[in-house]
């Protein structure tokens, strides 16, 4: 193995390592985890490559603790990162809110399993959706990505860190087993090729008490001054006032959590990322994201051949919900077919938004679904086989 | 086009590394696309071990393997469980030493762990089916597997492996007989 | 008014958050002294104010993150020392302190001080110890004397408290020392060591809640638990084994206070590749 | 009266052990606890209650000259409403 | 204090006082919790409460050993609870998918306040009601509960540990800050009147491997053996068969978690309880729930003064969201206006289930919703002077 | 096949899920002979086996409770012993045993550890320590000795581990033993008097995990690391201070093994009142 | 009808017991609702206290005082927050020992605490506090309201609680002048 | 054959120590931990894989008469695979 930073060249990659690389090449110079089924490689990468890089690697006490660490990290101003699946990434909640209220970037990693509890810890799930948007006590808004490569486990990685820093916000990498268990091509660019964007400092110098969580009324994000530059800044938990300090008021309050979703869903289509296949004359448009999408598309190839003017709408952000995608209009759209490895999680969220018939086909985990399931249900629909919603 | 390869045998037997390593050939010296995926005991355990690796020339979306191509076997557990899953004209590779195969056109095998011995290295053994493999299928050819092999091996290894390499590659390419193969019939 | 002369500020002024002030904690209460004890060992450390940083968790002791002059984070409740591992991992030459309360270091945040204490973290500890949860209203917690009532135990304690140096001790902590909010140039000079120490420094400060634990159990005044603090408290030294070290402030035993634990083990270091491997 | 630093300059000179009482009175919270452990008792709870209605402390009537500036009031004092700073004698 | 299980007569009662009687009342006879305002004084009445009753109250660690505790005294056969807030119950949530995966009755009360994080804690808010559903990981049903006055802490108390019990699931009293410390009439009933739906028990004696996760097929739940009952039983986290034992395989998986979601989800109009008030003839329907139906029924009864046919439904069951309720059609329901102290959890459902225009009445939390906040949404709608959803 | 007769049943089938035998450990895994050790000591115990009920967290140890024919509980990484407390409190006349890995009860599970030992609940704890997460593939964990190799510590561990019983006994367990899969008379009749001991016992017992600990550290096999056991185990006694107590695979240092803490303090009782108040 | 009373001083002083009693009484003892709701610190600590009493001869649905009809002051601090906030025709009451209240027609004091001591506990200075507004407002009447503290306070304290009760419920009731409550004019 | 209890009752009158040994070959896992602690060394790994391939143990010939039935083979079994029962010797 080599010690440079970023592997530039063309590789044969598991996505979990994929995503550490994409970490490291991010700049990511810290991590904090407890292992888990099916994300242990992200750390056992990690814990080799951080040393060479003059990072850190710390294997915490639990996901609680791994959590935190990263947030402390953040504040002294490092890219900070944690990988887990769905029952770390319960414990970790509440001090993902305290990452929301802080506005404190990080970016974690959850490679979903087989849910509920314990479940199914080395297959693939993907339903763990609602719970990156709802799983913390209160109204927020986070982001959140699907990969359905290795090599978009790279791409989003490095795009998280950028989207987390740019937002003051966490955001999630919401990865499934079949992706991050997967070897494929990779291809990692340049060094000087990865985009970078810095987090915004404060203005003023560091000299009394400065109202630092003022946002820029632009983009309604604040400046980010870090431990150890010299501002004696406050950060809590609480609502808090412009100096972060605690107010207890319910205006401050109500001013504060609306300013921390609006920032997030004002820059809902800077955050968004999609792939459309097929869907300029579409009638019947499969949503599918993660693993799925891939077997999403090639159900779309095999309608295509009967003749069914079906394409597919691979949503790469799931979080905030691209809603716009939707009221934009979709193709010709007359039909909707959601296909997930949950119960209807995404689903719930397209009936939301469309006005149109929306088919599930879901699958509660444990395998990918297959090319041949969403095939069918797009027959059906194409054949008004299937009643909607 | 769209070949499965399924490479299954036990824990520590490097059937991981040989299926990454044939990946990564694919992926570094053909135009071709490779993917590859494992399966799990219970959480990371030990134990049964099986690497899939599918090959085609276009995108490939859905990534397991259903019916294997080619199945090569270094466990009878792996032959026994994998082998009546193989598409009807599939090539079946083993390691007699290890495996007792059914006797059949398709299959093929030559004593891996046994010459990997004879190199030193038992653990070598999964380089020499890929030695063996490389000859039986044109999807990488024999340099790109070489340069595959310098690259993906711990570096003091590099000549075992390749030494390796070559006893599969150049191993007499013979059908299994069923007295070879020590079957009972 | 006689001849204490009437003014507007304080020489601690700038170390702490003095526009503030007066602070939310209840008359009597000791962490404003154990706080004022901390702003004065920062000002002697040499260490300039901009690298020292204080983490705190949730409760009445957690409020002091609020008001250092300091880089300062209130966590959550039981979190400050990971927030504080990941602080000082990411900027080792920052003097990162934790400052809480028992039941936030030691009730929901035990797991967290046992493991920072194992892997001798590099990070300074304070640890005001007034023998309950004071900011919910006086519940029971991990440090509450078999016996003594509290809102959660009105009919008496029925759980044996943890002997803090002790579990340190296990733990691997670097440092360990406890004094009482009576204490005060103890407790300055100690946390000035723990500053200077490599590796995990706690620092147990027993301090008055009158309002909580006080009430309860006929202690109504902080000064009630002062005055018993300066009746009971007895010199640690080495001839004192670990198990006499716990607390019973209902009993006539002595309470041991003193630099408990001082011995050199390696601080926790991240892995780093000096050359190719 | 503004106050920097820990010793004002003015008086850093000085070497003779005897303190001026000084109060922050909207600070003090009347917890009598620089009172009880003033090592010459020179401290007595006041009539004087500050805004919200706390007791102030004052200097005993006659021991305006006994506080030998040892600052332990000053350390024990949960508010930092009470320091004495040295003066001569 | 007397030393009565049942304290059958009328009083004027604290909010959080009335759930500790209605859980002793119900017969519950453990607690384990960890102090958070604006629930502490649950836990504090219960501190006093058990003891005289013969049952555990046990001050755990953390909230993590809180729900752990609860979740081994119900498989021993105890009816028991824990009580919280926001940041308790983000904790909580690994164990909270735990308990449904084992089915093991609990009931989890959460008070809630201001929030995300840290957030006000002696104020109220309303906005953890996607978390009660979505919080763990994976897909599940629960039920939760939301009481709108003291009584209703403690008769929904008793009706949460019938549920739970009859349904083998955990079930969640979501109240708020200004329900849980609010003094008010409390009836309490004579302890004969008081409901005990008994847990249903194997049928078979305890001799050899029993399936004893086999549901009944009428209402999809099991029966519940206890520890010490001699059945020898396996309980796990893990995907299992019907003899409770780890079977990691897509179908059991899929069967497993669909039924978990389908026993509830069949069972909705039984688990559903909601208040009609002015709905016959109403045009504008006000959808609240807690602390906020108060406000929202002064607000119709304003409204109706002023002639606007304006009518409330009271949604006290908020889990599994009573979508029958909608889908059979409100009053002549032209418009929904949600009111809520959260930035639209329920809206958002309502707007998924109807489609009339739904309009919200929101805060982020801090204080109670005002009538007048209420009342003005209705006017503009009734005036038609505001745009829908 | 010469002169070992093949059968079909052991003549402890009857305590564990034979029909679910052979287990997922692998071979040369030590777990199996420790729970072997817990059957032969609920059959010695005298209490019928179905008032013993044994929860387990997750990991390769956690597995036990889904092979012994108990009511047995299956819980999630590192909360098995507050489920099991609320278990024994709500049914005390029963026997409740956690069975559990390192990884498990001392990391993740760290907090529940000291604080169930501190409030001494009356329970038999037994801690599998194979010094690695065997279940997720090897990892470090809190008992890794310093510098031994882990997937995640592949330059060596940087932290230094816990002395389990020396924390146990600070944090107040009323019974402390350690033993080796080696000694399994002596894990039987430790495990034997945990069960009759009012409050919390706690037995580790050290265990070879080939396939993730051993294959990083030269212990390929679970032969090599027994044979270890053998060369270096060496009996506790009252003169061992506890510090002596940590472990250090790599190096020539003994590894104390013995009963360590046995002590008189009061289990936990819920608060019951008996009279009017 | 709607009666909304505040009652508000420090903590320790029994504000929030004087209010339960109120309410608890209203609701026993007469066909009238009523809701008591107080205002909190940071989390649940001590400090300034108050309770808030909303009764009514119909349900109740806000229950928060937003004007109050009475308003009992039993520190300076509370009087000066909460007496510019009554409804114009308001009731003040205050321990005119403790509280330096505005001149005015409807304020009214008596030396609630100073009682208290006379007999003998400072803390039932908040029943002598509720003798007096019973007498001031027609809420529940004098046995409704000792019926409920006979209730409500420990059993040993029952004959001190009603004696006070009495003394505030006989005080001589009499406009507060500036030489009573010493005002700075 | 079946065996219950942990000493047959046929044989619990017996007092000879001497032992038969018994293996379940299915769950055998080959680890030989029964072999390098029988104090005795009555066992050796031999030729005979179960259908999982692991090498099952076997009484050492000559040996047939050697185990003492001391059980620790049966103890330190992690497979529940071998144990001794006592027989006449
Ligand atoms: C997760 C969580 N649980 C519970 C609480 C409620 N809470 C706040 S402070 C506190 C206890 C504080 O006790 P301690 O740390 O001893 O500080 P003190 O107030 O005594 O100084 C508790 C239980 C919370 N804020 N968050
Ligand atoms: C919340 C959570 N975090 C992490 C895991 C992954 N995990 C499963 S077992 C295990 C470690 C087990 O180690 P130990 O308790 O020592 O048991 P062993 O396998 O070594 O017997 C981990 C980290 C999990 N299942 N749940
Ligand atoms: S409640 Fe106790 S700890 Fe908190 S401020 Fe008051 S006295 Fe201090
Ligand atoms: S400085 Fe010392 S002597 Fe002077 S008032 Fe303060 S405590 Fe008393
Ligand atoms: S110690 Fe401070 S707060 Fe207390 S009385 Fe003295 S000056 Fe006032
Ligand atoms: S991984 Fe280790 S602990 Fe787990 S079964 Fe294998 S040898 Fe045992
Ligand atoms: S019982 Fe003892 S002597 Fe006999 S084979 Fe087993 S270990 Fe050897
Ligand atoms: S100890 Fe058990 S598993 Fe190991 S070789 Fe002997 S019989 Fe087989
Ligand atoms: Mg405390
Ligand atoms: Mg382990």
């Amino acid at each position: 193995m080599t010690r440079r930073t970023v592997l530039t060249g063309t590789h044969f990659m598991h996505g979990d390592h994929a995503c550490a690389e994409g970490a490291i090449a991010a700049g990511c110079r810290f991590f904090g985890g407890y292992p888990i089924t099916p994300s242990t490689e992200i750390a056992e990468r990690l814990a080799r490559r951080m040393p060479e890089v003059g990072g850190v690697f710390i294997q915490m006490e639990d996901e609680l603790g791994s959590i935190a660490s990263i947030l402390g990290a953040s504040a002294a101003g490092a890219r900070a990162m944690t990988a887990t699946s769905g029952p770390g990434l319960s414990l970790m909640l509440e001090n993902f809110g305290l990452g929301v209220m802080m506005e404190l970037p990080i970016v974690l990693v959850n490679i979903q399993r087989g849910s509920p509890s314990t479940g199914l810890p080395t297959l693939p799930g993907q339903a763990d959706v609602m719970q990156a948007k709802w799983g913390s006590h209160g109204d927020y808004e986070i982001i959140a990505y699907a990969p359905s490569s290795p090599q978009e486990m790279f791409d989003l990685t490095v795009l998280a860190f950028n989207m987390a820093d740019r937002y003051r916000v966490p955001v999630v990498l919401l990865a499934d087993e079949v992706i991050g268990h997967m070897v494929e091509r990779v291809v990692i660019p340049p060094a000087e090729a990865i985009e970078h964007w810095p987090r915004k400092k404060p203005d003023e110098s560091p000299n009394g008490p400065l109202p630092i969580f003022r946002p820029d009324p632009e983009d309604l994000v604040p400046p980010l001054a870090h431990a150890g530059a010299g501002y004696r800044v406050h950060f809590s938990g609480l609502t808090h006032n412009e100096y972060g300090f605690p107010a207890m008021s319910p205006d401050t309050h109500h001013q504060l959590v609306s300013r921390l979703v609006e920032k997030i869903q004002r820059a809902g289509p800077d955050i968004s990322r999609c792939e459309s296949y097929g869907l300029d004359d579409a009638e019947i448009v499969v949503v599918a994201f993660g693993c799925t999408a891939r077997s999403a598309r090639q159900a779309v190839d095999l309608a295509r051949r009967e003749g069914i003017r079906a394409g597919l709408l691979r949503l790469i952000s799931l979080w905030p919900f691209p809603d716009h995608l939707f009221s934009e209009g979709v193709g010709r759209a007359e039909a909707f077919v959601v296909a997930e490895m949950n119960l209807g999680q995404v689903r719930r969220e397209v009936t939301r938004v469309v006005s149109q018939p929306v088919i599930g086909v879901h699958h509660a985990g444990g395998a990918m679904i297959q090319p041949a399931a969403i095939l069918n249900a797009v027959q059906e629909v194409a054949h008004g086989g299937r009643a909607a919603r | 086009m769209r070949t499965e390869i399924r490479i299954a045998g036990f824990g520590g037997q490097g059937v991981a590394l040989a299926g990454y390593i044939l990946g990564k050939a694919v992926t570094l010296h053909t135009g071709l696309q490779a993917v590859m995926t494992q399966s799990y005991g219970p959480e990371a355990r030990g134990g049964a071990s099986s690497a899939s690796l599918v090959v085609a020339d276009e995108r490939i979306d859905y990534p397991f393997v259903e019916r294997p191509d080619v199945l090569v076997a270094l466990s009878q557990e792996a032959h026994d469980r994998f082998a009546p899953l193989v598409k009807p004209a599939a090539t079946i590779l083993i390691d007699i030493g290890l495996v007792t195969g059914k006797n059949g056109a398709n299959q093929f095998g030559l004593p891996a762990t046994e010459i990997a011995e004879q190199l030193g290295r038992r653990i070598v053994a999964n380089v020499v089916m890929l030695g063996f493999l490389t000859r039986f299928t044109a999807l990488v050819d024999r340099d790109g597997m070489e340069k595959t092999i310098e690259s993906s091996v711990k570096p003091g290894t590099v000549t075992l492996n390749l030494e390796a390499f070559d006893r599969g590659y150049c191993y007499d390419r013979e059908t299994i007989t069923p007295e070879r193969s020590g079957i009972d019939e | 008014m006689a001849v204490a002369q009437l003014v507007e500020s304080h020489p601690l002024d700038p170390l702490i958050r003095a526009g503030r002030m007066p602070h939310i904690w209840c008359p009597g209460c000791g962490i404003g002294i154990v706080m004022r004890c901390f702003a004065t060992a920062i000002l002697d450390s040499g260490i300039p104010q901009e690298k020292h940083v204080v983490v705190s968790g949730i409760g009445c002791t957690g409020r002091v993150a609020g008001y250092m002059e300091l880089d300062s984070y209130h966590t959550t409740h039981g979190r400050a020392l990971p927030f504080a591992t990941g602080l000082k991992l990411a900027q080792p030459d920052l003097s990162v302190t934790v400052f809480s309360g028992d039941g936030d270091l030691v009730a929901i945040g035990g797991n967290h001080l046992i493991h920072a204490a194992r892997r001798n973290i590099d990070l300074t500890v304070i640890c005001v110890n007034n023998f309950n949860y004071g900011m919910t209203g006086g519940q029971a917690g991990p440090t509450t004397p078999f016996g003594s009532r509290a809102t959660t135990a009105p009919y008496g304690n029925p759980e044996l408290p943890f002997n803090l140096p002790f579990l340190l001790a296990a733990s691997g902590a670097a440092f360990v020392s406890r004094w009482t909010s009576l204490h005060v140039r103890q407790v300055i000079r100690d946390i000035g060591l723990a500053f200077k120490k490599p590796g995990f420094a706690f620092v147990e400060v027993l301090s008055p809640c009158p309002v909580g634990y006080g009430k309860s159990n006929h202690l109504d005044e902080g000064l009630d638990e002062m005055n018993l603090y300066r009746e009971h408290c007895v010199l640690y030294d080495e001839t004192v084994p670990f198990d006499a070290l716990g607390i019973d402030l209902s009993q006539n035993r002595p309470i041991y206070v003193g630099k408990i634990v001082d011995r050199d083990l390696p601080p926790f270091q991240p892995v780093r590749l000096e050359s190719e491997t | 009266m503004n106050v920097y630093g820990r010793t004002p300059l003015d008086l850093g000179a000085m070497r003779i052990a005897r303190g001026q009482v000084f109060l922050i009175p909207r600070r003090c919270k009347g917890c009598k606890i620089c009172i009880a452990f003033c090592p010459q008792q020179v401290l007595r709870e006041s009539d004087a209650v500050n805004a919200v209605g706390y007791h102030l402390p004052e200097v005993v009537p006659g021991k305006e000259n006994s506080c030998v500036h040892c600052a332990f009031c000053t350390m024990v004092c949960p508010e930092f409403a009470i320091f004495t700073l040295e003066v001569a004698a």
